[in-house]
């Protein structure tokens, strides 16, 4: 049995410590396994580990699972581990690269195997998300890799996963094939054993409206990125379904903090309440979407369920421009990229409805980034984006894009308060304490509304009917080793 | 036709045009041999004033070539061209433009040498406007008056080239070399893209205008009939070089060199009695880019003995006021 | 004489690569964006790492400085590593070059295979039916968008019809072991029949888009050639020494009518090969178009240097094709 | 006088325009006899061309033959289907054009465009190498019409023969099946003179040698002097004079022919003054009712509006021209 | 002897340049002239959208989002032709948009023409090294890829119809500067050029004067045909997201914006690609007619 899934980008390499792209991570996942993994709901289970303690804030030890082979029938041991997280720490450890996942890993000092079973990372300070992160990184072959070196490690694989590399057709497809002697998988995510289909084809096929019609045309079974608007067609399709869960994304327009009008917080709120989010969620994104007041998912660790929202309300929003020293509303721009054309004009249109009349400039997306950066010259006024989440930890998302001068913090927004919290946050080992340190951030940055927050849409995936036993998983990955194919 | 008078207005020492073909940089990158086309080649021989030079030769032996350069339109690449008495040689553009109003030239085809774009008045009026010479009013009162003198008429001010006969372009493209008064005109086949009637119109009209404007031609064809007619002296060329020159009459009755021979026996008489004995040629012309060593003409000449094929013969007097270059033909 | 010609174009290559060169480079350091940036979106990292990252990438020198390590690698060949793919950009070309060579070469003879013999009946029946149908399809060819198009091409005959696959290349039952790294041909030359119809039916509708709107220009350079050559003397003396039609029309007047088709032709090829991303973004055709596109917005200057490159050399050499086919065709033309 | 080879009565070819319907040939009637040389004369556009054109089916389009009858050794020519004119041409009537540097294609080498011919006509030919047979015989035409080396020169291309020789090739094609009527369109316009004289002398060794007819079309009446046994002069789509080459010229008929000979300069006589006919030939459209030489004739009177038609004025010598009588007075 | 000659060739009372015959022999041409007035109504309608337009093209409403064209179900005649995803009208934005693709086709076409004239002139006469550098540039320029270099253009200047005019205008000069210089080339070895150094014209004036009327026809001609490629070229740079800034209307972006909902909203791009359709096939069949009338090669 074969399953294809209509994929929207290629790998960009095979090396899973070589890259930092979402949709590779995707497709390695299914060749590669990794100590820890995720069910579907998000929780962290142990995969190739068996099980890990964390000794203190600094020492995790892990135990290794025994009897893993990878693809070429050696097995796997607790060398293997500590050469992948080597490779993924030294500098200049790939063939005189260093990894680009390297941070992804936090402050690892030093990775030791204490016995055949056991692999001891030690920290140089705390960082409580190392479990949280560890999903991501998958072990490779010590003896493969120093066959094959870094560079052939980008085309030629030897994981543990539950499928082989059968051929990989660059910018076309990647063809796997079921592992027959493979382990297992995480024991918590039933069922174990081997994949359930003999093979399984990620297809390139980048532009939406010719995935969709290869799933309604049967020539594939699985689709991601499902336009919403294409929703009721595959509904309406008799072997086809829709299959959705929570995102990862949060939506949001940044606002320039820095700069007139929107260095006052009434203006900020004002822009607010001009939004009528649910009537955009309920047409635009036929609700697929959760309205959010801050900048968590409900389903990331830390959410503050109880930050209030701004109401939709035009009036409220003049009134509180006209109290800013607005009374006759102000001009704005905000730029977008042109994905999100369409829902920036509808955002555009009911500021402008509210007294903040607004231009939309569609811009190129890495243009638009290096426009606001946290270094640049400041001169944009709104900026409608976005930041992914996949870990569903704040340290993720919180830090980098409302800490003060952060990579990701585009409002510019600088608040002392929130700093010290998520500071203490980052090395707090009390999971407890540290969901409470971010819960109270986010109520700060919800009064300050550094931006106009927006909404978190859900993963749409097109599923064939066919298809049993597979469910999307909230990181936007596509597990496909439980996957059935009738 | 007028008397001929000592001093020659045209003198021509050495005059030679060669052509690059190939000397791109790259030909030079691969050594490749330049080509080099000699289209004119040490040409020699002055004009009277108010005379007209006949000069015959068959296609490509240079004949328009020397008359553009002559004019200074292609640049010389050697020699020197003395025009009443001033060395134009190497004459600044300006200057040359000044002198332009002295020397004119009419062209052979009546097609391409006017302007489709432009209306007669523009055509003719334009050397009056170039050289500042009349106001607006004035240049058209010249162009009228010139047009008449050609046999057109001021109804035909407005209108354009395609609207014309063949013989009306051509006496158009003659009021246009006209206009400035020169005293030097180069006619450049100014007959032979006419039909018979129409080039006997056009030989009547030239041979008139210099009556009355006392004009000098210098006068190119390649019908033998037709420059017999019109010329005092004939120049015959051959591959670039002169070949023979004298006086019409006596060149046309008793030629001398065997070019000219061969030349005025192949030409079709329409009275039974006039045909001379042939000289027959036997080949075709050679390619200038490869001329024949020594005289050019051997490779087709019926009497070339084997100085011919090594020594160039320099043209020589056999005659009085006649030269040949020939290496058979008796000096005078 | 060739050789000569070969010389000439390869001292023509010479000022367009480095210009082409120079333009792309300028471009790249004027556009705004950071690869780093991009590469580590929504993604935590240190400022040592973005460092680290930087000078991996040879970010941290001068431009001009980058320029000339540029150079005086490309002229080794070498084109350094893809930023994002974090292999020789080389390779990373050479993996999708075959596609779009493929797409490029079945549009071209599709769209010859269309215009030439259009053309000539268009010319030989002036005004008959065939003319004007071809007049009202070149029309069209030309004036419809090609992404409009083969969406329209897709939503017909992959879901509406299902006669053809909707994207990719080839499908996975056939696993054809590389000669030409064309798919149509490979699978030839490995005498697998059902895998050359599979290719076949993966390159009918995007060849097909790629292919209308030079089809279009060609048939009408065509038939313009065509009547200007059947208007000529030698198509006249011809007939004056009784030899059959089809000898005339084939022989006679196709030769010489091909020549502006030729040159065409090359033209369109080439800005074809340039223009075809939108086609392969539409059908999931694993080509150098889409790859580069994807590249420009990611900034990762050395793929781009590289293809720019590439299409600038296949241009002058397209070119160079054009002119010794000229020469056969017509022998008064030498290179 | 035997029976004419090729004999046109009231020939009439028009040619439907923006401007209006151009009548180019008006009622031409023509006779070639058996091993004669008959030369055409008349300015340009007068119609020489298309004359023949329509005798050989080659009208351009959108030009058609209106009226008239074309027979050849007694078959209707206007009847022929499209496969009764391929083997007629080239096989029967030959052509030459008016301009060699334009009417060899440019594409083909000599050999094929000379073996085509052979191919498409030479039934004599062996079955079994015939491929051999007709290369030699190209070869040979070659070497009759004077192309040195010609074994060696076949497989060139037009381009690498200078215009005598393409013209000389050309003759070569139209005569390598001994076809029985040679029409030769100014075979020599292009060429220079002393070129000319060889072109001209081959055609004639030709035809004496082949005993074929052949009409030679010219604007050069010395031409015609030279090399024609009989002659007719064209003048704006009609024939305005025909009769034996030197009685016409001689004894000139109808003004035109005389204003024709008054004008070219001879060499014999440089001081008689050239007399042009001013004026200019009309356009060939809505003529009619009137004689076609009115506007430029100096002897025009009333009687001339009308439509003329040829009369008898010697002995195999007809004019067009209702005041000859008065005219030679 | 200057006998006054009679012409009977033309009509004395009529007397007309060569372009005003070209152009009466254009009217003439039935299926041109059509194709020329729909052009004309397409220029009134970009110039007098306003009245045109039943809606306001840019006036957003989501509670009107994909709503069908008025003959479908759930479709009314105040949208004749439906509405677009925010629901704003799709007739009303059409003729808006004409504006943005005439201005766009005209600005390129005329400014990409006169660079390209200029430098196409100044090639094919001068000759020598500004023909090389000339020649050489526009070689660079057709070797490197369209799209790359237009994507990278936008990239770097960011997207706004100036620069969307400027990107397009960088590549389009290329043809008329190649279209020029070859027939400038044939041209300058005509005699009436030789004829006007002859009488003393200066270089300037032969260009200009004598040679660009000769064949400013053929650059009519092919620049009205470049007008329909730089509609379509436009079309295909929103279709890549880097067209005109909203909320403009381009046909392109909203055919690149509609092929989100093609399956079933069809209207929303099939109506603007339509548009562009017969914009484009209107400009190419009058192109069409102008180069038969202009070229007397096709007068038969
Ligand atoms: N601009 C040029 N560049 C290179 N060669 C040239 C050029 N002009 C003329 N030639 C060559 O120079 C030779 C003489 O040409 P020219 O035009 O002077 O001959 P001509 O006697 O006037 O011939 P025709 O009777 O055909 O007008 C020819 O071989 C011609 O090919
Ligand atoms: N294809 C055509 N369309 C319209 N008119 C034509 C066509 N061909 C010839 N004619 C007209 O027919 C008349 C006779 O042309 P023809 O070619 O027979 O002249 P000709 O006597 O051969 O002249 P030349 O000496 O120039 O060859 C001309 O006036 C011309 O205008
Ligand atoms: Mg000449
Ligand atoms: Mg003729």
């Amino acid at each position: 049995s074969e399953l294809r899934v209509g994929f929207t980008l290629d790998a960009m390499t095979l090396d899973p410590a070589n890259h930092r792209k979402r949709e590779t991570e995707t497709i390695i996942r299914n060749i590669y396994d990794g100590l820890l993994t995720r069910d579907a709901k998000m929780k962290v289970v142990p995969e190739l580990a068996e099980s890990w303690t964390q000794v203190d804030p600094q020492t995790y030890d892990f135990k290794v699972r025994q009897g893993v082979t990878f693809h070429d029938g050696t097995p796997m041991t607790a060398d293997d581990i500590v050469f992948t997280f080597e490779r993924l720490t030294k500098d200049d450890a790939m063939g005189g690269q260093t990894s680009p996942r390297k941070d992804l890993v936090g402050p690892i000092k030093e990775i030791k195997k204490i016995d055949d079973r056991t692999v001891r990372f030690s920290l140089s300070e705390p960082w409580p998300i190392l479990p949280a992160m560890l999903p991501v990184q998958e072990v490779v072959s010590k003896a493969f890799t120093e066959k094959v070196g870094s560079q052939g490690l980008a085309t030629q694989t030897n994981g543990t996963g539950p499928f082989k590399l059968v051929e990989w057709r660059k910018g076309d497809s990647i063809i796997l094939q079921r592992y027959d002697a493979y382990y297992g998988g995480a024991t918590e995510i039933p069922p174990v054993g081997k994949a359930c289909v003999d093979r399984v084809i990620f297809r390139v096929i980048p532009e939406n409206a010719s995935r969709v019609a290869a799933l309604l045309a049967g020539e594939v079974d699985i689709i991601n990125e499902l336009p919403p608007y294409d929703m009721k067609k595959v509904e309406t399709n008799s072997n086809t379904k829709v299959m959705k869960v929570n995102g990862t994304r949060t939506f949001f327009v940044a606002l320039n903090n820095t700069k007139k009008p929107f260095d006052d917080p009434r203006v900020r709120q004002a822009a607010n309440m001009a939004i009528n989010k649910a009537l955009i969620i309920d047409k635009v994104l036929l609700g697929t979407a959760v309205p959010l007041n801050g900048v968590m998912s409900p389903d990331a660790f830390g959410y503050n369920p109880d930050l209030p929202a701004y109401p939709f309300d035009a009036d409220k929003a003049k009134k509180l421009l006209a109290e800013a020293g607005y009374p006759n509303g102000v001009d704005a721009t905000i730029d977008t990229e042109g994905a999100f054309k369409e829902i920036t004009e509808a955002v555009a249109s009911m500021l402008t409805k509210a007294g903040i009349r607004t231009k939309v400039n569609v811009g190129e997306g890495s243009t638009l980034r290096a426009k606001w950066a946290p270094k640049s010259d400041k001169s944009g006024d709104m900026y409608f984006t976005s930041w992914g989440n996949g870990s569903l930890d704040p340290a993720d998302i919180f830090v980098p894009t409302l800490r003060t001068g952060d990579r990701g913090n585009s409002a510019y927004y600088s608040n002392k308060e929130v700093d010290v919290l998520l500071d203490a946050a980052n090395v707090e080992v009390d999971q407890a304490k540290r969901a409470d340190l971010y819960k109270r951030a986010q109520a700060i940055v919800n009064k300050d509304a550094p931006w106009i927050f927006l909404w978190l849409p859900q993963d749409l995936y097109g599923v064939s009917k066919r298809v049993s036993g597979w469910e999307p998983s909230a990181d936007s990955r596509i597990n496909l080793h439980d996957a059935c194919v009738k | 036709m007028s008397v001929a008078q000592p001093h020659p207005l045209l003198e021509i020492r050495n005059l030679e045009k060669v052509y690059q073909l190939n000397s791109g940089l790259l030909q030079r990158i691969a050594r490749q041999p330049p080509l080099s086309l000699r289209a004119v080649d040490k040409v020699t021989f002055s004009v009277k004033a108010g005379e007209t030079l006949g000069l015959i030769g068959e296609s490509g032996c240079g004949k328009s070539t020397l008359a553009r350069t002559v004019l200074r339109l292609h640049e010389p690449t050697g020699g020197s061209i003395t025009f009443d008495g001033t060395d134009i040689t190497k004459l600044p553009q300006k200057d040359m433009t000044a002198l332009r109003r002295r020397m004119q030239i009419i062209f052979q085809d009546p097609y391409a040498s006017l302007n489709p774009r432009k209306s007669v008045e523009d055509i003719v009026g334009l050397p009056l406007a170039l050289h500042g010479l009349a106001h607006r009013r004035e240049i058209r009162d010249r162009v009228v008056a010139m047009l008449e003198s050609v046999g057109l008429k001021t109804a035909h001010l407005g209108r354009f080239p395609h609207q014309f006969s063949g013989g009306q372009r051509q006496r158009i493209g003659i009021a246009r070399a006209l206009i400035l008064n020169p005293s030097f005109v180069v006619c450049d086949e100014p007959v032979s893209a006419l039909d018979v009637s129409v080039q006997a119109q056009i030989i009547a009209l030239l041979e008139s205008l210099k009556r009355e404007l006392g004009l000098t031609y210098l006068f190119i064809s390649h019908d033998i009939g037709v420059i017999g007619h019109v010329s005092d002296r004939i120049a015959v060329m051959y591959l670039g070089d002169i070949v023979e020159i004298g006086p019409a009459r006596e060149l046309l009755r008793e030629p001398k060199h065997p070019y000219t021979k061969a030349l005025l026996s192949a030409v079709p008489q329409i009275d039974a009695g006039a045909k001379r004995e042939r000289v027959k040629l036997t080949g075709d012309l050679p390619s200038p880019l490869a001329p024949p060593p020594g005289c050019k003409f051997h490779t087709r000449c019926p009497f070339a003995v084997d100085r011919c094929r090594r020594q160039v013969p320099a043209l020589r007097n056999v005659g009085s006021d006649r030269t040949a270059a020939c290496h058979l033909v008796d000096a005078a | 004489m060739k050789p000569l010609a070969l010389i000439s174009r390869i001292t023509q290559l010479v000022p367009v690569l480095l210009g082409v060169s120079v333009i792309v480079f300028v471009m790249m350091a004027l556009t705004p964006g950071d690869p780093v940036e991009i590469m580590l979106a929504d993604q935590q990292a240190t400022p040592e790492q973005v460092q680290a990252m930087r000078h991996d990438m040879g970010l941290d020198r001068p431009a001009l400085e980058r320029f000339g390590i540029f150079l005086s690698n490309a002229l080794t060949g070498d084109f350094g590593l893809s930023f994002f793919h974090r292999r020789p950009v080389f390779d990373v070309i050479a993996e999708r070059l075959p596609a779009t060579i493929e797409l490029t070469l079945a549009a071209l003879l599709l769209a010859l295979a269309i215009s030439i013999p259009l053309g000539v009946v268009a010319a030989v029946k002036k005004n008959g039916v065939v003319d004007r149908l071809a007049a009202i399809g070149s029309l069209f060819g030309t004036s419809l968008p090609g992404f409009w198009f083969g969406i329209i091409l897709i939503i017909l005959f992959a879901v509406q019809f299902k006669l053809l696959p909707v994207s990719g290349r080839l499908d996975f039952g056939c696993e054809v072991p590389p000669v030409t790294h064309l798919m149509t041909v490979d699978s030839l030359l490995r005498g697998r029949p059902s895998c050359f119809a599979d290719a076949l039916s993966h390159l009918i509708l995007p060849a097909l888009t790629l292919s209308l709107p030079m089809a279009a220009v060609l048939t009408r350079v065509q038939r313009s050639a065509m009547l200007e050559v059947l208007r000529s003397d030698y198509i006249v003396f011809a007939e004056a020494k009784g030899i059959s039609r089809r000898r005339i029309l084939w022989r006679h007047a196709l030769k010489n009518a091909l020549v502006p088709t030729v040159t065409v032709a090359a033209i369109e090829t080439g800005s074809l090969l340039g223009g075809n991303m939108v086609v392969e973004t539409v059908f999931g055709w694993p080509g150098l178009g889409r790859l580069v596109v994807e590249s420009i917005f990611v900034r990762n200057y050395p793929l781009v240097q590289a293809a720019v490159l590439l299409y600038a050399v296949t241009y002058v050499l397209l070119n160079f094709f054009a002119d010794v086919l000229y020469t056969t065709l017509n022998p008064r033309v030498r290179l | 006088m035997s029976a004419p080879l090729l004999s046109v009565r009231s020939l009439k070819t028009c040619f439907p325009t923006r401007a209006g319907l151009v009548t180019a040939v008006d009622g031409v009637d023509l006779d070639v006899y058996p091993g004669e040389c008959l030369g055409i004369v008349g300015e340009s556009g007068s119609g020489k061309s298309v004359t023949f054109a329509s005798v050989i089916g080659l009208v351009r389009s959108p030009g058609y033959v209106a009226e008239g009858s074309i027979r050849f050794g007694g078959v209707d020519l206007r009847r022929l289907d499209s496969n009764g004119w391929r083997r007629l041409r080239g096989r029967d009537i030959a052509m030459t054009m008016q301009d060699a540097l334009t009417a060899l294609n440019p594409a083909l080498t000599v050999a094929e465009q000379i073996e085509e011919v052979l191919l498409a006509h030479a039934e004599d030919l062996p079955k079994r190498g015939r491929q051999a047979a007709v290369r030699e015989r190209a070869i040979e035409m070659l070497r009759l019409v004077g192309i040195p080396a010609p074994a060696k020169r076949i497989d060139d291309y037009p381009h690498q023969f200078s215009g005598g020789m393409r013209q000389r090739i050309m003759i070569a094609i139209a005569l390598s099946c001994r076809p029985k009527l040679l029409i030769a369109d100014e075979p020599t316009t292009a060429l220079d003179v002393t070129i000319q004289a060889q072109v001209l002398d081959l055609i004639s060794d030709l035809r004496r040698e082949l005993g074929m007819s052949v009409v030679l079309i010219t604007h050069d009446l010395g031409v015609v002097a030279e090399h024609t046994d009989r002659v007719a002069v064209m003048y704006a789509g009609q024939v305005v004079e025909a009769g034996p080459t030197r009685e016409l010229i001689d004894r000139p008929k109808h003004p035109y022919t005389r204003g024709l000979i008054g004008l070219i300069p001879r060499l014999s006589d440089l001081d008689a003054p050239i007399r042009p006919i001013e004026g200019q030939v009309p356009e060939l459209i809505g003529l009619g009712g009137i004689c076609r030489f009115y506007d430029r004739c100096e002897f025009r009177a009333s009687k001339c509006r009308t439509d003329i038609s040829m009369i008898d004025v010697g002995p195999d010598h007809r004019a067009r021209c209702i005041r000859v009588e008065e005219i030679l007075q | 002897m200057t006998a006054a000659v009679e012409a009977s060739v033309v009509t004395p009372e009529r007397i007309e340049t060569p372009a005003w015959q070209s152009l009466r022999r254009f009217a003439a041409d039935r299926f041109s002239m059509a194709a020329g007035i729909v052009v004309l109504i397409f220029v009134l309608m970009a110039i007098l959208a306003p009245w045109f337009a039943p809606q306001d093209p840019y006036e957003t409403d989501l509670l009107r989002r994909l709503q069908p064209p008025a003959w479908m179900e759930g479709g009314e005649w105040s949208y004749v032709l439906g509405c677009d995803a925010l629901g704003r009208d799709i007739l009303s934005r059409i003729i808006y948009g004409t504006r943005i693709s005439i201005t766009i086709g005209l600005a390129v076409v005329l400014i990409a023409t006169v660079i390209g004239t200029v430098l196409g002139l100044a090639a094919g006469y001068l000759r020598g090294w500004v023909d090389i550098a000339i020649s050489r540039v526009i070689d660079i320029l057709l070797g490197f890829p369209y799209l790359i270099f237009a994507i990278a253009l936008m990239a770097m200047m960011g997207p706004g119809l100036q620069n969307i005019i400027l990107a397009l205008v960088y590549k389009e000069w290329v043809v008329p500067a190649r279209v020029v210089r070859g027939e400038v080339l044939a041209a300058r070895e005509m005699e009436y050029v030789e004829a006007a150094r002859a009488v003393g014209a200066p270089r300037l004036h032969i260009m200009f004067r004598e040679i660009l009327p000769n064949i400013l026809s053929s650059v009519i001609v092919v620049s009205t045909i470049r007008m329909a490629h730089v509609i379509i070229l436009e079309a295909s740079l929103s279709f890549l997201g880097i067209g005109v800034q909203p909320p403009t209307a381009s046909w392109g972006s909203m055919v690149a914006d509609g092929r989100a909902f093609i399956l079933d909203a069809w209207w929303v791009s099939t109506f603007p690609g339509i548009a562009i359709l017969a914009l484009v096939l209107s400009i190419n069949v009058a192109s069409q007619g102008l180069r038969d009338a202009f070229d007397p090669k096709f007068s038969d």
